[in-house]
């Protein structure tokens, strides 16, 4: 061939532009999405939050950087999705966590529920939901001991549990709680409080966040707006928040309705725990979420509907987390029965 | 909810205490025939029959041998008998319906010797359900049985597609999947009972 | 599976040994895994569970052995079936005798002991051929490599999710125990962790067994 | 009989069924008789074993009891458990103290819990007519969480004497029996339940509620029967 | 992710992109002429089907329009001299955009050669039986000139049993930087409207539509504008979306009906035909001319004088980019459009008949850049750009691990027409397109071994 060309002409195949919007970037704008609820969390819990946060973070990032080495992966820490991760199951935990059970399940998050599969998008549940899962099976009586926001002293000192020394029992907190709670208030989340009291926190609190919970699980408005960014940059899908809300309300307004005594109204529902936060930054994690309209249609429905049944008739007073992975468990299932007819397919063959 | 109730009771065979995930029962089958969809589907339709046989005769024996004071003969009479009602079933099957038994054929003879199956006999004797109770239960074991090896299978076929690290390919893999469908399953604890 | 399949085996060290490693029912075979999960919650289930297991072996694939001339091939499945619930009954009644409370830890899993694969296999393919005594010496190999699993288990997870083993307290008082340890997904998370070690152990002996073979390939 | 043994042989020649009826029967045979001397020999033991177990609950719930008897109570009437085959009811045990004076009711009672069904035996006391303790009989809570209702002092001291007096007309129970919320306990007919385990210990005190609301009345009425039962 | 779409009113079909169009550049720029090259080469196999025969020898005086090949068989189409000059040889390795090396007739210009052109004959259309017409769209050598570059005449002849009922002609122009095809609905409306009454006798349609991308309303207007009242040929916009141009969406859009999986379409009675190619056969048919040029959109950002190009079929891309001037920076020479076309290895490879553009790419292009590839991370993008509503994702996945046979069989990968929407917005930046290429190829080589 000539070489009199002076300029280098590169070969490549079609399809020479490119949207300009990378995996890396996608992570990077969930992580820009999940800083306001961090800095809200830590406004409201202190430094204990603060810690939880960055100590979830640190264990992600290590273990990540270990398994990429123990199996001869480039190192994957880069792409950010590891803090997605360790941001979202710090989001999750309650405020007074221990910080070695925090690196437990930043452990398992990444080891079992990410690097065991292949790493970024080979993982078939949702990795921070996985690290939860097994801390709150793990540690069942930690992870349902909540504290209040708030109290004075937030920012210089930690909650006692906070520091439980390595595989220790942390201390019990209930002295602290009555010495720094205000008046009366005993940590109870919303949900507890509803579900065993029949005491309904009015959806204002729930919106700014005002009320006891999971480090970042308080303030359904913050949440709903982060996520509304990510939606709107289309780095998550949408349809997804919608079918779990539409699933919520479609259960438990007709039980509201039959009995207000017992059970809560949908915004109570929609407002309260984590499912604000599970329904716009865990649902829609891509990796374990079926990719077709009717899939993810469905994918959401089952995850609300699961979510109000655990509440209201499980043993849980919390089923945002569990449903989001039995929900993954299902996904390749609805992906196989949800695959779109393609153009100019047959009806016949389609119905056959 | 009753915890007698034949809704409670198969609430809780199917989802809460599933066979697989929560009793580790019928173990083999679930990790042996879990890595296709077919597949799983055609053994999860084939457990839920052999389970409704099983049961049924277990029943039965047991109205006999507590009639006769025999009940030391139990094991022994559990296993012979649920392996001929099955053998005979699946007789009838191929006879009746050539097509169902091409789905199921292979898969019986795999299932009447397993623990689920004998398992499922021996936990209704003990839990002394009445005839619909037992009904109940081993449609829930066997409904709970199909959920957790479908969940299974579609998994596998999922990771197929993985790069999988080279030690976590094959039997560990369906262990720590197995194990992580059994803590998605934690959350049903409870299901159905009232907690007001 | 077993390597020699129709002559007549001699007995040695081997026939013994094969069922603690090499053909290990429950890490090589990923046979019986049924009990093997639900009972080690604790050691002392183990141990129980294991020894109830080796008895019902060793005591089947003995008369399976003795009988093994005498019984038709279309119905041996059956009559090792007999046999062994056979065993199995009188061990259940004999655990009940020894406490109850042991007994009702170990649930329906000491009846499911019938149609343990273990069991049935190794009538199957070992004692329904072999003389009574390479028998009931591969029966108690196979029993032992049994227990020994149940028992690999059974610490990991009493240790990390009660602090104890065979109740006896090991970490200090505060030690705060992982429940999950002895809740089902514990019971597979540790024999999947248990797999994993050992194929890593397996994997990485033979990248060194390559290693070496290349260094002499090239020094030669 | 060799005769058919040979038709047989020239019709099968490979599988005499004869042989295969020979080893089965024999097979079956010698299970049977291993099976049966294994029985004869455990049984005496294993009931003994049980004996004990009943008993140790019953004392543990009843302090103070020497002796028991089993009855079958129901709305039809009270009769003996080893009695007549065909009477129906739930079964309870009468507890007597030294001299064979009625020392309280021990009865069973199950619930829902956090992961399944809670079983107990729990003491009724027709004197002070109240509730004198529990033991757990079969659970599967939550290892350091449910599971302390097996055990926590502090929640098994509500037990020690638990208000379940009957209304006027002797039909139910005058206060129904409530769990309420960790230190929130005011009356004596109420649970405190354990702080973290609110469903496991509301289970409990449902479960008490609803076998008294049954059961207690039917005591009352039969309360003479009983009252003779260890010496008549 | 249609949260927009709900509100759109203009005709369109489900998923695709919307790539940045970039035809400002070029769009307002009236078609110029290009002088001859000095050296032409026209390769024989510059269309779908068999090769054309060579007629000429070297040494042979050629005319502007003579016919210097012929067809060489009923998928084949003739070929015409673009210059008057000399056949200096028939060179059989001469590289062209597709990449394969084709034989090639090569011609020396006469200098100051005119550009008239000086062969053909008036006919009459009217007068014209239809099979005269197909015969006469065969003869001058017209292949579609949207890109595919198939022998027109072939369209016309619907196989036994089938019928075209409807035309449609294809405006729509959906890859970013070209303008040719806008610019010939703007500069030769008769032309066009010329050619799509030919080809309606020639098939038998009983109404024509004409697809035009609403970005180029102007072009829109200028087509009605012609038309009388009741006229059977109608001009429609459709929404601005890439592949709008693609025949299976632009029927879906315009007519609302799918050409069945694996099939063409005229199973469902609809022939489809690029403006450029009705322009060209308007002009050249009444003459009984050959096709000698077309025009050809240079641009990108590589380019110094971007602009429609009236070109000799067989002018050398090295001539064209002297003309039109490339600037430093340009490294990447595309033949076609961006989503769809090919870099060039080499400048030496000559404007044939299927070239709609070439756009020329600087280094450190924004939308350009290398990027790293991840794994797939099954966010759907792909599956909602999709047209065909394939499933990309899946089918990458298993390009990834071989299991070719079946992406075929169990995911469709043939209905795949390669338009490239899946790799566009794949944030992992995996070369889905490219996968399915090689991965049909490998299944065809497969096959034929089978066969064999
Ligand atoms: C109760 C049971 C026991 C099984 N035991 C074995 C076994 O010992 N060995 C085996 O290879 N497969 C076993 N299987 C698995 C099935 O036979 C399985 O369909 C087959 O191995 C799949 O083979 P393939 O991977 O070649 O399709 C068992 C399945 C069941 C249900
Ligand atoms: C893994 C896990 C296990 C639990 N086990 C029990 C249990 O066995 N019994 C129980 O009452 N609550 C259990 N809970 C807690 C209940 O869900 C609920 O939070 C608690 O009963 C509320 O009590 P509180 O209002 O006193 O905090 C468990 C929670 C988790 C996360
Ligand atoms: C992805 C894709 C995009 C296309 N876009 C256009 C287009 O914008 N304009 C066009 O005329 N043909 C386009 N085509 C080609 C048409 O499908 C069709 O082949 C052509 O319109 C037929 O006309 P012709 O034979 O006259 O070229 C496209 C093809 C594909 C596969
Ligand atoms: C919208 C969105 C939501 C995400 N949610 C989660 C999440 O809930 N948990 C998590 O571990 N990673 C999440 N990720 C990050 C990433 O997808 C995750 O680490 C992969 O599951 C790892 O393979 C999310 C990413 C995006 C773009
Ligand atoms: S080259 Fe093809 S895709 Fe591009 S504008 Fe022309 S016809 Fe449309
Ligand atoms: S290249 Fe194929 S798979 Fe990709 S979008 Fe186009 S038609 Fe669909
Ligand atoms: S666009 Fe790319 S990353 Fe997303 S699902 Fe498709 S192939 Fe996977
Ligand atoms: S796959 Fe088909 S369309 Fe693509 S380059 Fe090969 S022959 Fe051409
Ligand atoms: S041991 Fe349970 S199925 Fe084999």
């Amino acid at each position: 061939m000539s070489k009199k060309q002076k300029k280098v002409v590169e070969i490549r195949t079609s399809r020479h532009l490119k949207k300009a919007i990378s995996v890396e970037q996608i992570m990077r704008n969930v992580v820009y999405a999940l800083l306001p609820v961090c800095a809200w969390s830590v406004y409201q819990f202190g430094i204990s939050a603060l810690a939880l946060i960055l100590v979830t973070t640190l264990t992600c990032i290590l273990t990540e950087s270990l398994f990429c080495r123990l199996s001869g992966r480039p190192n994957s820490v880069g792409d950010y999705s590891v803090v997605i991760t360790a941001l979202l199951l710090a989001l999750t935990l309650p405020p007074g966590f221990p910080l070695w059970m925090a690196v437990v399940a930043g452990f398992i998050a990444i080891g079992l529920g990410k690097s065991l599969f292949g790493g970024l998008g080979f993982n078939v549940m949702n990795p921070a939901l996985v690290g939860r899962a097994f801390v709150q099976a793990a540690f069942p009586v930690a992870i349902t001991t909540w504290t209040p926001g708030f109290v004075t002293g937030r920012f210089v000192e930690f909650i006692p549990s906070t520091l439980a020394i390595p595989f220790m029992s942390p201390a019990n907190t209930d002295v602290w709680v009555r010495q720094h709670a205000l008046d009366g208030f005993t940590g109870a989340t919303p949900l507890a409080l509803q579900k065993f009291e029949h005491v309904t926190v009015s959806t204002v609190d729930l919106l700014t966040g005002t009320v006891a919970g999971s480090v970042g699980e308080t303030s359904a408005l913050l949440i709903f707006v982060c996520g509304l960014y990510l939606a709107f940059r289309k780095m998550m899908d949408w349809r997804i928040p919608a079918a779990i809300f539409f699933g919520v309300a479609v259960i438990s307004w007709p039980l509201y309705l039959m009995n207000s005594a017992i059970y809560p109204s949908p915004l109570f529902m929609l407002f309260s725990g984590g499912l604000m936060l599970g329904a716009m930054f865990m649902a829609t994690d891509m990796v374990v979420s079926p990719m077709t309209t009717r899939g993810v249609l469905l994918y959401g429905l089952v995850i609300g509907v699961l979510t109000v049944l655990i509440r209201l008739f499980g043993g849980l007073t919390e089923g945002v987390m569990y449903a989001i992975l039995v929900a993954n468990a299902l996904s390749p299932l609805i992906a196989s029965v949800t695959q779109p007819r393609i153009y100019g397919e047959q009806k016949q063959e389609a119905e056959s | 909810m009753d915890p007698n109730s034949l809704t409670f009771i198969f609430l809780n065979a199917a989802l809460i205490n599933n066979f697989v995930l929560a009793l580790f029962l019928g173990l083999c089958p679930f990790l042996g025939v879990s890595a296709k969809k077919e597949t799983a589907w055609n053994m999860g339709l084939a457990t839920m029959f052999v389970m409704l046989v099983s049961s049924i005769s277990a029943y039965g024996i047991n109205w006999i041998l507590v009639k006769f004071d025999i009940e030391f003969l139990r094991l022994i009479c559990y296993i012979a008998v649920i392996a001929s009602a099955v053998q005979l079933v699946e007789m009838a099957v191929k006879k009746f319906s050539p097509s169902l038994f091409r789905a199921l054929g292979i898969f019986l003879p795999l299932i009447t010797t397993n623990c689920a199956i004998l398992g499922l006999a021996l936990f209704q004797t003990f839990r002394e359900y009445d005839f619909l109770q037992s009904l109940a239960f081993s449609t829930g074991a066997g409904v709970g049985f199909t959920i957790a090896l479908m969940l299974m299978a579609g998994l596998r076929e999922k990771l197929e597609l993985a790069k999988l690290p080279s030690v976590s390919q094959g039997a560990a893999m369906s262990l720590m999947l197995a194990g992580l469908l059994s803590l998605a399953f934690m959350g049903f604890a409870g299901l159905g009972g009232s907690h007001a | 599976m077993s390597a020699l399949p129709n002559q007549q085996e001699t007995v040695t060290l081997d026939t013994f040994m094969r069922g603690l490693w090499e053909e290990n029912p429950v890490f090589v075979m990923l046979l019986g895994l049924c009990p093997v999960l639900a009972v080690t919650n604790s050691t002392m289930n183990a141990i129980a569970m294991g020894l109830a297991t080796l008895f019902v072996l060793v005591a089947s694939s003995t008369l399976v052995s003795l009988l093994r001339k005498m019984i038709p091939k279309q119905v041996r499945i059956a009559t090792y079936i007999i046999i062994i619930a056979t065993f199995v009954t009188i061990v259940d009644y004999v655990i009940q005798a020894i406490s109850l409370d042991l007994y009702n830890a170990l649930g329906a899993f000491i009846q499911l002991i019938v149609v343990n694969c273990v069991i049935l296999g190794r009538a199957e393919a070992y004692a329904s051929k072999q003389k009574v005594g390479a028998a009931i010496v591969n029966a108690v190999g196979m029993g032992v490599g049994f227990t020994i699993a149940l028992l690999c288990l059974g610490t990991v997870r009493e240790l990390l999710g009660a602090g104890t083993i065979l109740g006896f307290q090991i970490f200090s008082n505060n030690f705060e125990p992982w429940v999950v340890m002895i809740l089902p997904p514990g019971g597979f998370f540790v024999l999947g962790a248990w797999l994993l070690l050992f194929e890593y152990l397996k994997q990485r002996k033979e990248q060194k067994l390559l290693a070496a073979e290349g260094a002499t390939a090239n020094g030669s | 009989m060799s005769s058919a043994e040979k038709v047989q042989a020239h019709l099968q020649p490979q599988t005499p069924s004869f042989a295969m009826l020979r080893t089965l029967g024999g097979v079956a045979m010698l299970s049977g008789l291993l099976v049966v001397l294994a029985f004869q020999f455990t049984k005496p033991i294993i009931e003994e074993n049980k004996r004990i177990a009943i008993e140790k609950a019953v004392s543990h719930v009843i302090p103070g009891v020497v002796s028991k008897k089993d009855f079958l109570l129901s709305a039809e009437g009270l009769f003996p458990a080893d009695g007549d085959k065909t009477a129906k009811g739930e079964k309870i045990y009468a507890a007597y103290g030294a001299n064979g004076e009625l020392k309280g009711i021990a009865l069973e009672a199950a619930a829902t819990g956090y992961q399944d069904v809670i079983r107990i035996l729990y003491g009724y006391n027709q004197d002070c007519q109240c509730v004198t303790g529990i033991k757990i009989l079969k659970m599967a809570e939550t290892p350091g969480l449910g599971d302390k209702i097996a055990f926590d002092p502090d929640f098994l001291k509500n037990f020690e004497a638990l208000d379940a007096r009957l209304n006027g007309q002797k039909s139910g129970l005058e206060n129904a029996i409530v769990t309420v919320k960790h230190g929130s306990k005011r009356e004596q007919w109420q649970i405190d339940s354990i702080s973290g385990a609110t469903i496991s210990s509301k289970a409990i005190g449902r479960m008490i509620n609803e076998s008294g609301q049954r059961m207690f009345p039917l005591i009352i009425k039969h309360l003479d029967a009983l009252r003779i039962g260890q010496k008549g | 992710m249609g949260l927009f779409n709900l509100f759109r009113r203009t005709k369109t079909f489900k998923h695709g992109v919307h790539p940045m169009a970039h035809k400002e550049q070029t769009a307002h720029l009236a078609i110029k002429r290009l002088p001859f090259a000095p050296k032409m080469v026209i390769p024989l196999a510059q269309h779908i089907g068999a090769p054309a025969v060579p007629l000429v020898k070297p040494g042979q005086e050629v005319v502007r329009g003579e016919p210097i090949a012929e067809a060489g068989g009923f998928v084949s189409v003739p070929m015409h001299a673009p210059v008057t000059g000399i056949v200096r040889s028939i060179d059989h390795l001469v590289p062209t955009a597709a990449g394969p090396k084709t034989p090639a007739i090569i011609i020396d210009t006469y200098e100051a050669s005119t550009q008239e052109v000086l062969y053909g004959l008036e006919q009459d259309l009217e007068q014209l039986p239809r099979e005269a017409l197909i015969s006469a769209v065969q003869a001058s050598g017209m292949v579609g000139l949207g890109g595919a570059a198939f022998p027109s005449h072939v369209k016309l002849l619907p196989p036994e049993g089938k019928v075209i009922e409807t035309l449609i002609i294809n405006g729509c122009e959906c890859e970013p930087y070209l303008t040719c095809d806008h610019r010939v609905m703007l500069e030769q409306t008769d032309k066009l409207l010329a050619g799509i009454r030919t080809i309606m006798r020639a098939t038998g349609a009983k109404r024509a539509i004409i697809g035009v991308e609403d970005n180029k309303l102007d072009a829109v207007n200028a087509i009605r504008a012609k038309l009388p009242e009741g006229s059977e040929i109608s001009c429609e916009a459709v929404e601005t979306k890439y592949p709008q141009g693609a025949e299976k969406m632009l029927i879906k859009s315009l007519l609302n009906k799918e050409v069945p999986s694996g099939g063409l379409p005229v199973d469902i009675g609809v022939a489809v035909y690029n403006v450029g190619t009705m322009a060209q056969l308007g002009e050249l048919i009444p003459q009984s001319r050959g096709l000698i040029e077309r025009v050809v959109t240079v641009s990108g950002p590589g380019v110094c004088r971007p602009g429609n190009y009236l070109v000799p079929i067989g002018t050398p891309l090295r001539f064209l980019m002297e003309q039109a001037g490339s600037s430093s920076d340009a490294n990447e020479v595309i033949v076609g459009g961006p989503m769809m076309g090919m870099t060039v290895a080499s400048l030496d490879v000559p404007v044939t008949k299927g070239v709609s553009g070439v756009v020329v790419f600087e280094k450190e292009n924004e939308d350009q850049k290398d990027r790293p590839v991840y794994p797939c991370i099954k966010c759907g993008a792909c599956l909602d750009a999709c047209p065909i509503n394939l499933n990309p994702s899946m089918l990458g996945q298993l390009a990834s691990v071989r299991q070719y046979e079946v992406m075929e069989s169990d995911y469709h990968l043939n209905d795949c027409f390669e338009c490239g929407c899946c790799s566009y917005v794949c944030p992992s930046n995996i070369p889905l397109t490219q996968y399915f290429r090689i991965a049909k190829a490998l299944n065809r080589e497969t096959k034929a071994s089978a066969a064999a």
